[in-house]
């Protein structure tokens, strides 16, 4: 099966980057895969969104990805502005970082046939990294709401990545994700 | 001497352009047209400015504006500025413009170099505004003829084997200098008066004039976006940045550093030089330094300071 | 993308455009993480973050500035430069 | 009829230059286009044209220059050849794409490597997709007359679009030749100024060369395919104006004894005339033969092309450059593609000759018409041959 | 199987460049290639490949100093796009002029004006008569395992011409896939060092550049079309040997489903890729398409196409290029023109696609096919559509 | 110092090239090719000097000799070098290879400053020579950046309206020294001691060095072809050619004029100025001579000599 | 009918304009023309050619001329060195500028079935001109071997083409040419 | 025009001229129209001429210097600049 998802952020903030690493754990797994950035020239702050596709077979579709079955949402400032819920495919998932609770969100996001998971990934970006980096804590969270990969994938993918401390730190950040992210169905 | 309370209300470059929060190079847009003095077409290399002021069908531009490509912003001012000459000669047209080229370093000390010299060998009527930031951050932050010795770039990485652009910063003045033109200066966003100023003169001059002024890219340098004028103002301060003009040959140095802040203070604060602060990397460090040292003494003596 | 737009027999030729500033239809205030908020009655009137603001986005009055967060896209210069420090940047709402 | 000059194909040019009060040329030297910016420039430096002559650093920055001074709505020429016309590419598709109307001369010459400063069409068929309106003349005649042409053509507010006007290197730009030419007024009247459609007049102030997305790009390529279409219709009635004026006629193409022809040579330019001439001789004898000539070489004239051949049964195709690795040439290509389109069979080869400067005899030429003679019986077709290559 | 890693089309192409060995990069940075030059930089940067990076100040002089470099017996890399290869035209001649295997990696992009930073194919095409052979790639694994291959064509002394290895800007050139890899030793193995047949050794000197008049340029210039010809064997030998280390099938192109197909698209890039997908599907709903995806371009393989068509009735050939004012657009001439050499008649028709990143989607191309399905009944062709225009 | 008793009598440009009969460059390049010190690859622009030299199948060259184009000569240059550098490095190749790229005035003021500029910038080890005949002479004599002031060309003619070049002459060292390059120097080939010191010196720089020689060319100039040497000799005992040189940017004046000839002797003896000696011209004569005065003035000072 | 004339000169001799200026008094004829230089870098001093086509009918060829009916040789020098006879037409002319006698030249140059003019036109433009410029003088010797066009129109065209003294100085050398051409036949 | 050229297939690829030097096959002692001559005996072998001369058409001996006609193309630049004046021009014979 094919999964497409559509990651939403500013520029600035590893859209690009964490479209790739959920790829590439996708492809530690065996998958195949395909992560792209919206081809666009935004700049630092400016909305963006990240592709991302997923497939236990080659994928040979190279267009853009209009109905994504999954919207992860990076920056919480977004919501309300951007229609991050845009396309979404039936039966598709909202995973959002957010200090609101899943059913508000469905409620802000107007979105009725989409499962909406949360997680406070700022929260956790200051406790565990000190910083306001949210892209890898979606990551987590994410692979709550649906098993696009597996957590040992994405650890390997983050310490290939970032070696040393930097990695463990984030590692630590996508497991608290996975523990506190919460969704309604 | 100009007073902010007199410069026009009107944005001739206005809002919503799609520059970086805390883009110096917008500042320096906005500066340029509160200086403007009439009718004025404005020519735009390819880069940030450009790309980020006309997304079609957006234009933050109330001047005609011309963007045609990346390195020949002074070859398309000399055609319109000799167009106009033409037309008004003919009484086609009767009306003085300005025509001001602007362009980062890339469009002017790389690929840009050859049509700015024959422009100005030309000696057309035009103003060259180079904008500088010190690297091609449109395409993202490759290295530049302007980018600093030592600085990190993309295609001048922070490398293991090669830590960061092995290759000094080109004298641009100095080359516009050798054309022989009426005016030249350099300047920085953080003396806002000086580069109105110098704008201002340098549309009074018949002939071509340039002014190389310094553009605070957070990104790119690698600072926090609200750094933007502190940067531009410590590049001055520690003497990276020399303020001065050239008239007629003749130098001058306008904002004059007796005491200069560390040259440190001022690398620290962009990401671009981090790894210089690496033991290893000491020599790049004092390369550096030295560099800034010599410019300094070199420009200053040019202007017959002695510091 | 919803929106339909101009198909090649209205389109200006060239990809000229022909309406000077049109930018101001393209509102950058959701770039923005963090929101100056000017104390006007610290405020001086001293105009330096009018000058400085990259995006226009201080609106110069009689005894003191604003801001227009139509476009301010939150970099902070203004409140960084202001001698007074009477600009201050919060987070935006989330 | 007209005053009559001794003018090379470069002087040729350079005077209907002049009678057309250009404002602005900006050029740089190439061999063998050289003398075109010369003549110019004295007229300039002798104060015989009112003009400013922009004696640019390179081509890229003449065609830069040219751009800026066309959007400001005064009336611009350029020249160039080979080398110079290479430089300048990337500058046609931003001439074409931003819609300004310059005329161009161009001696064709060879393109580097190695090195060759004699005629032949790969400097322009090397950049035949740039949207320009390409026309190829036989002789300083008609390169005179189409330059007049060019630029009504062009900044006609249906088209606005470049213009390229070749001639052969050397063949043409250095050969004198017999030229009538019209009388300045005659030209004045015929091309009064430009009238611009839209310019960057900066009291009214526009923004021209904006980044266009996915979103808008194709409908601004559309619309220049539109213009190219509808050029057609302007160049067949300024052919009209023209033919009122200097009694001379000019289309899309030229056809030389072609009513009953069974076998025919369809090329660009001077070979065209040299073929004429053997197809003279060889009509004397009682072979059924023709010439087909293309004025109008982008866009392709494919209408009146199928139109021309009538019931012709071979037809060599005369390429003078080499599309390296393509099935055939780039003119042998638009025949055969137009044959397709029409669903006419015909028997056609394609004979690559003069690269580089090789002379095109008549002699070479009456081989070719013998073989096309020949395929109109045999029905062989669809190979290519390289005339003059010594093994 | 090979390592797989996760690559974009940009990083494909570095990542193959570093395990070529290659000796000298002169390259300037243009969206979408630049990620290709950071990358090798970077490689250069931290001593993970030992290569003089020349980072020049331009396109025109990165493929000049490529060429000076190759002169001298080194193996030679650039890549650019758009506005940069259109910078580069000039040289591009120069450099199968004198025969410099060069590879270039080229973001495919469209030209301006107006600027347009997303993928089509203008950029390449407009210089497809330059004398380069010229490869498409499918995706990142294609564009990796034809660098690899295209060093070696290049440099064998039969060929000794340069290369350029195309992928879609943005869709490729960005775009994150599997890639299975070879081990450097592999890539050693199979790509010695370069032996060059003659260079500039100054203890053995010869003089490159010479001024060729019309007595010999076209000599040099038929010895560039034989070598085009003798590359076919050379790509087939390359082909054959990578498929033994890699087991990686390559050709001049690729067929998909085209065994008993009615109708069907050919294309170049990663268009062919979402092609396919559609055709999967259509033919699991019983409708026989199929798709050609040349991987050569130039010289263009006709006898493979002729080949491949089978009994096809229809045949959709979409261009991302416009080949302005000509009948067809560039791929489209191709394939009309080797019909007619092969005497194969089938119904084409052409489709203008993508310029300037527009996106062609599936149910775009499922019109396509049932167009084509349609035209296989109907018989008509020779016509142009121009996919997702706005009116 | 040279005793041309020492020179090599193997000629590295040999006879039978095409130059004009009295053609200075022919000198020049005979003068470079005495000067070599050891395997030497020249790349030349188009121009003069390549066209006439290397007509298949003959060339005149004995060293290694590659001709890409008109613009990229510097660019060209900069590939090779590189390449000698890393096949060394990867034992490839095992010897010290000298890069000379030579080019016209064109090729290097104007066309060509652009790669030139780029060279210079990233610092290969090349030495670049412009032989200045002061016009495109190679396509018929089209003004350059380096044709005088007042010259008649076929670009700047003798006009009615404009009594020849309007503009001045780039000062092409002043240009590259900007670049902060180790050696610049200027030459006479009248001067053949000081030119062949110079050329060895500049090859025992490391990085970029240039050397700009006046290159006497009597059909473009117009004056007889026997007085090539003695019109090279003119123009430095008139001041119109200061032969000096810059050593990390360090002027010095290598042949001294206390008495200069009168500028007239030299403009005099050439044809593309006899209209400056029409009564209408005055101003333009003027002008000519006024920048020759102020050059040397210029020059001189930066040589701390006073005259 | 078509006449097609070689001229053979050095680089600066003026080769082109000669033969540019025969094909402009042919044009007041009424006739067709084309004149062209050859095609190649020569430079000043190098032996060069030029051609005159001159016909009653509008000239459609573009080809180079191989086999000229007319040779004119201006510089002297070059006879012995260059073969200025070579695809001489069957009843061809040469018009030469040598001090000796057309039989003489007959021997040296070794042609048959060609005719033979010579004029000293040297003599005539030191004497007249002052300097050694010798292409006007054989266009009054051609005129004289071949009546190819009038001395009225040679004399319109060169006083266009060099107004005032100078003009009237070539007008001279022309005519003492014509006068003092011989020829054997 | 009468001798046969090689063709592509014995040509070297490229336009590369393998043979350095090979213009010394092409003499261009017919371009001069006067010849230099040398008085040997007033030669003081001061080698200026040698050094000036564009065509490489001095040649260098023991005493004194010789002219090689093969390529001298009589410019003249030899006569104007020995200092003792010991080469003439003369008009080549015609
Ligand atoms: C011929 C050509 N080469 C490369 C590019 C790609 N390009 C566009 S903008 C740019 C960099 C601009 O850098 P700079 O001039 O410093 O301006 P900045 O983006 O820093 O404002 C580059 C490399 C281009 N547009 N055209
Ligand atoms: C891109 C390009 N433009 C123009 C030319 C034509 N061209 C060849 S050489 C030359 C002039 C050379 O002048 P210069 O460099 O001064 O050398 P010179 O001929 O005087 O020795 C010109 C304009 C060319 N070869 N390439
Ligand atoms: S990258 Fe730098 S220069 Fe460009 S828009 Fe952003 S801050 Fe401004
Ligand atoms: S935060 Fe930045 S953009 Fe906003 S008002 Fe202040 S200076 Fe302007
Ligand atoms: S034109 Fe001048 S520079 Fe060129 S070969 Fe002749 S004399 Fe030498
Ligand atoms: S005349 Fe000129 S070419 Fe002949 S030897 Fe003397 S200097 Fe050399």
């Amino acid at each position: 099966m094919l999964i497409e998802v559509r990651w939403h952020g500013r520029g600035g903030q590893g859209i690009v980057t964490v479209s790739r690493l959920l790829a590439q754990a996708a492809l530690l797994d065996g998958k195949y895969v395909q992560a792209f950035p919206e081809f666009g020239p935004e700049r630092r702050g400016a909305p963006v969104t990240g592709y991302t596709r997923i497939s236990d077979k080659p994928i040979f579709v190279h267009s853009q990805i209009y109905n994504p079955n999954i919207v992860v949402v990076v920056d919480p400032t977004l919501i309300g502005r951007v229609n991050v819920a845009a396309g979404l495919a039936p039966k598709g998932f909202i995973v959002a970082n957010s200090e609101r609770r899943p059913e508000e969100l469905e409620g802000i996001l107007g979105v009725k046939d989409a499962k909406v998971y949360v997680v406070n990934a700022m929260k956790i970006a200051l406790d565990v990294l000190g910083r306001p980096i949210y892209n890898t804590a979606m990551l987590g969270a994410l692979l709550k709401a649906a098993p696009l990969t597996t957590m040992d994938s994405l650890i390997k993918v983050i310490s290939e990545r970032f070696p040393g401390a930097v990695g463990e730190k984030n590692i630590a950040v996508i497991k608290r994700a996975y523990e506190e992210a919460v969704g309604v169905e | 001497m100009v007073r902010l309370q007199d410069l026009p209300t009107e944005e001739l470059f206005t809002s919503g352009h799609r520059l970086c929060a805390g883009c110096g190079a917008g500042t320096i847009m906005r500066m340029t047209m509160k200086a403007l003095r009439g009718p004025t077409v404005v020519v735009n290399a390819t880069g940030c400015v450009e790309v980020a002021s006309t997304i079609y069908p957006y234009t933050s531009w109330k001047v005609s504006w011309v963007h045609i490509a990346f390195e020949n912003t002074a070859a398309v001012a000399s055609g319109i500025e000799a167009a106009y000459k033409v037309l008004r000669r003919k009484g086609l047209w009767n009306k003085d413009v300005d025509v001001i080229a602007i362009a980062g370093d890339g469009g002017t000390f790389d690929i840009g170099i050859q049509a700015l010299s024959g422009a100005l060998e030309r000696g057309h009527d035009f103003l060259y505004i180079c904008y500088d930031n010190e690297a091609y951050m449109n395409t993202g932050i490759q290295r530049s003829g302007a980018t600093p010795h030592g600085a990190a770039t993309t295609t001048s990485p922070a490398g293991r084997k090669i830590p960061g652009k092995p290759e000094f910063k080109k004298d641009l003045i100095g080359i516009c200098v050798a054309h022989g033109i009426e005016y030249a200066a350099t300047a920085s966003p953080a003396y806002w008066n000086d580069y109105i100023t110098k704008v201002r003169k340098a549309l009074e001059v018949n002939g071509p004039a340039v002014i190389h002024v310094l553009a605070p890219c957070p990104v790119g340098m690698r600072f926090d976006p609200s750094k933007s004028i502190e940067f531009a103002r410590l590049a001055v301060q520690t003497r990276y940045w020399p303020v001065y003009e050239v008239e007629r040959g003749k130098y001058k140095l306008n904002i004059k550093v007796p005491q200069p802040k560390p040259l440190l203070e001022f690398l620290k604060m962009q990401g671009r030089f981090t790894h210089l602060f690496q033991p290893e990397a000491q020599r790049e460090l004092g390369e550096l330094q030295r560099w800034v040292d010599e410019n300094w003494r070199r420009i200053t003596a040019l202007c017959g300071e002695t510091t | 993308m919803s929106e339909k737009k101009p198909g090649w027999k209205s389109l200006p030729i060239g990809g000229y455009l022909l309406e000077s500033g049109s930018a101001m239809k393209y509102k950058t205030g959701d770039w923005r993480a963090f929101k100056p908020i000017i104390d006007q009655k610290k405020c001086i009137n001293c105009l330096l973050c009018w000058i400085y603001c990259p995006d226009s986005a201080i609106i110069r009055l009689e005894k003191y500035v604003d801001v227009n967060y139509d476009y301010c896209k939150g970099c902070g210069i203004c409140a960084n430069e202001c001698p007074v420090k009477c600009i201050t940047m919060v987070e935006e709402e989330r | 009829m007209g005053r009559v000059m001794g003018l090379t194909g470069n002087e040729a040019i350079a005077y209907a230059v002049k009678q057309c009060n250009v404002d602005v040329v900006a050029a740089y030297p190439i061999t063998p286009q050289t003398i075109m910016v010369e003549v110019i420039s004295e007229y300039v430096y002798n104060g015989e044209m009112d003009a400013e002559f922009v004696c640019v650093e390179s081509e890229h920055s003449a065609l830069s220059a040219c751009i800026g001074a066309s959007l400001t709505g005064a009336r611009v020429f350029t020249a160039t050849a080979s080398q110079g016309l290479a430089l300048m590419h990337e500058m046609l598709y931003i001439a074409s794409g931003l819609r300004c109307p310059i005329v161009m001369g161009v001696a064709n010459r060879a393109l580097s490597a190695p090195l060759n400063i004699h005629g032949d069409h790969s400097d322009m068929m090397g950049s035949r997709d740039c949207g320009w309106i390409q026309i190829y003349a036989e002789n300083s005649q008609e390169a005179y007359d189409w330059v007049i042409q060019a630029f009504k053509i062009a900044e006609d507010h249906r088209v606005l679009l470049p213009v390229s006007v070749n001639i052969d290197g050397f063949i043409l730009s250095h050969s004198m030749e017999r030229v009538e030419v019209l009388e300045d007024w005659e030209v004045s009247k015929f091309l009064p100024p430009r009238k611009p459609l839209i310019t960057i007049d900066p009291t009214k102030p526009i923004t021209v060369g904006a980044l266009c997305l996915p979103d808008y790009y194709f409908e601004m390529k559309f619309q220049q395919i539109q213009a190219l279409k509808e050029s057609f219709k302007v160049i067949s009635e300024v052919n009209a104006e023209y033919e009122t004026l200097a009694e001379r006629k000019y289309g899309f193409l030229e056809t030389y004894a072609m009513d009953d022809a069974e076998a025919a040579i369809i090329c660009l330019g001077s070979t065209a005339g040299t073929a004429k001439a053997v197809a003279a001789d060889l009509r004397s004898k009682g072979k059924k033969v023709g010439v087909i000539k293309p004025w109008v070489y982008r866009p392709f004239p494919e209408e009146e092309l199928v139109k021309a051949l009538g019931d012709v049964k071979a037809l060599a195709v005369l390429d003078k450059a080499c599309s390296f690795g393509a099935p055939f040439n780039a003119l042998c290509s638009d025949v055969i593609t137009t044959l397709y389109r029409y669903g006419k069979d015909l028997n056609v080869f394609n004979c690559l000759h003069g690269l580089g400067g090789r002379d095109i005899t008549p002699s070479d030429l009456k081989i070719i018409f013998d073989e096309a003679l020949e395929v109109a019986k045999t029905g062989k077709k669809g190979y290519v041959k390289y005339i003059g290559v010594r093994e």
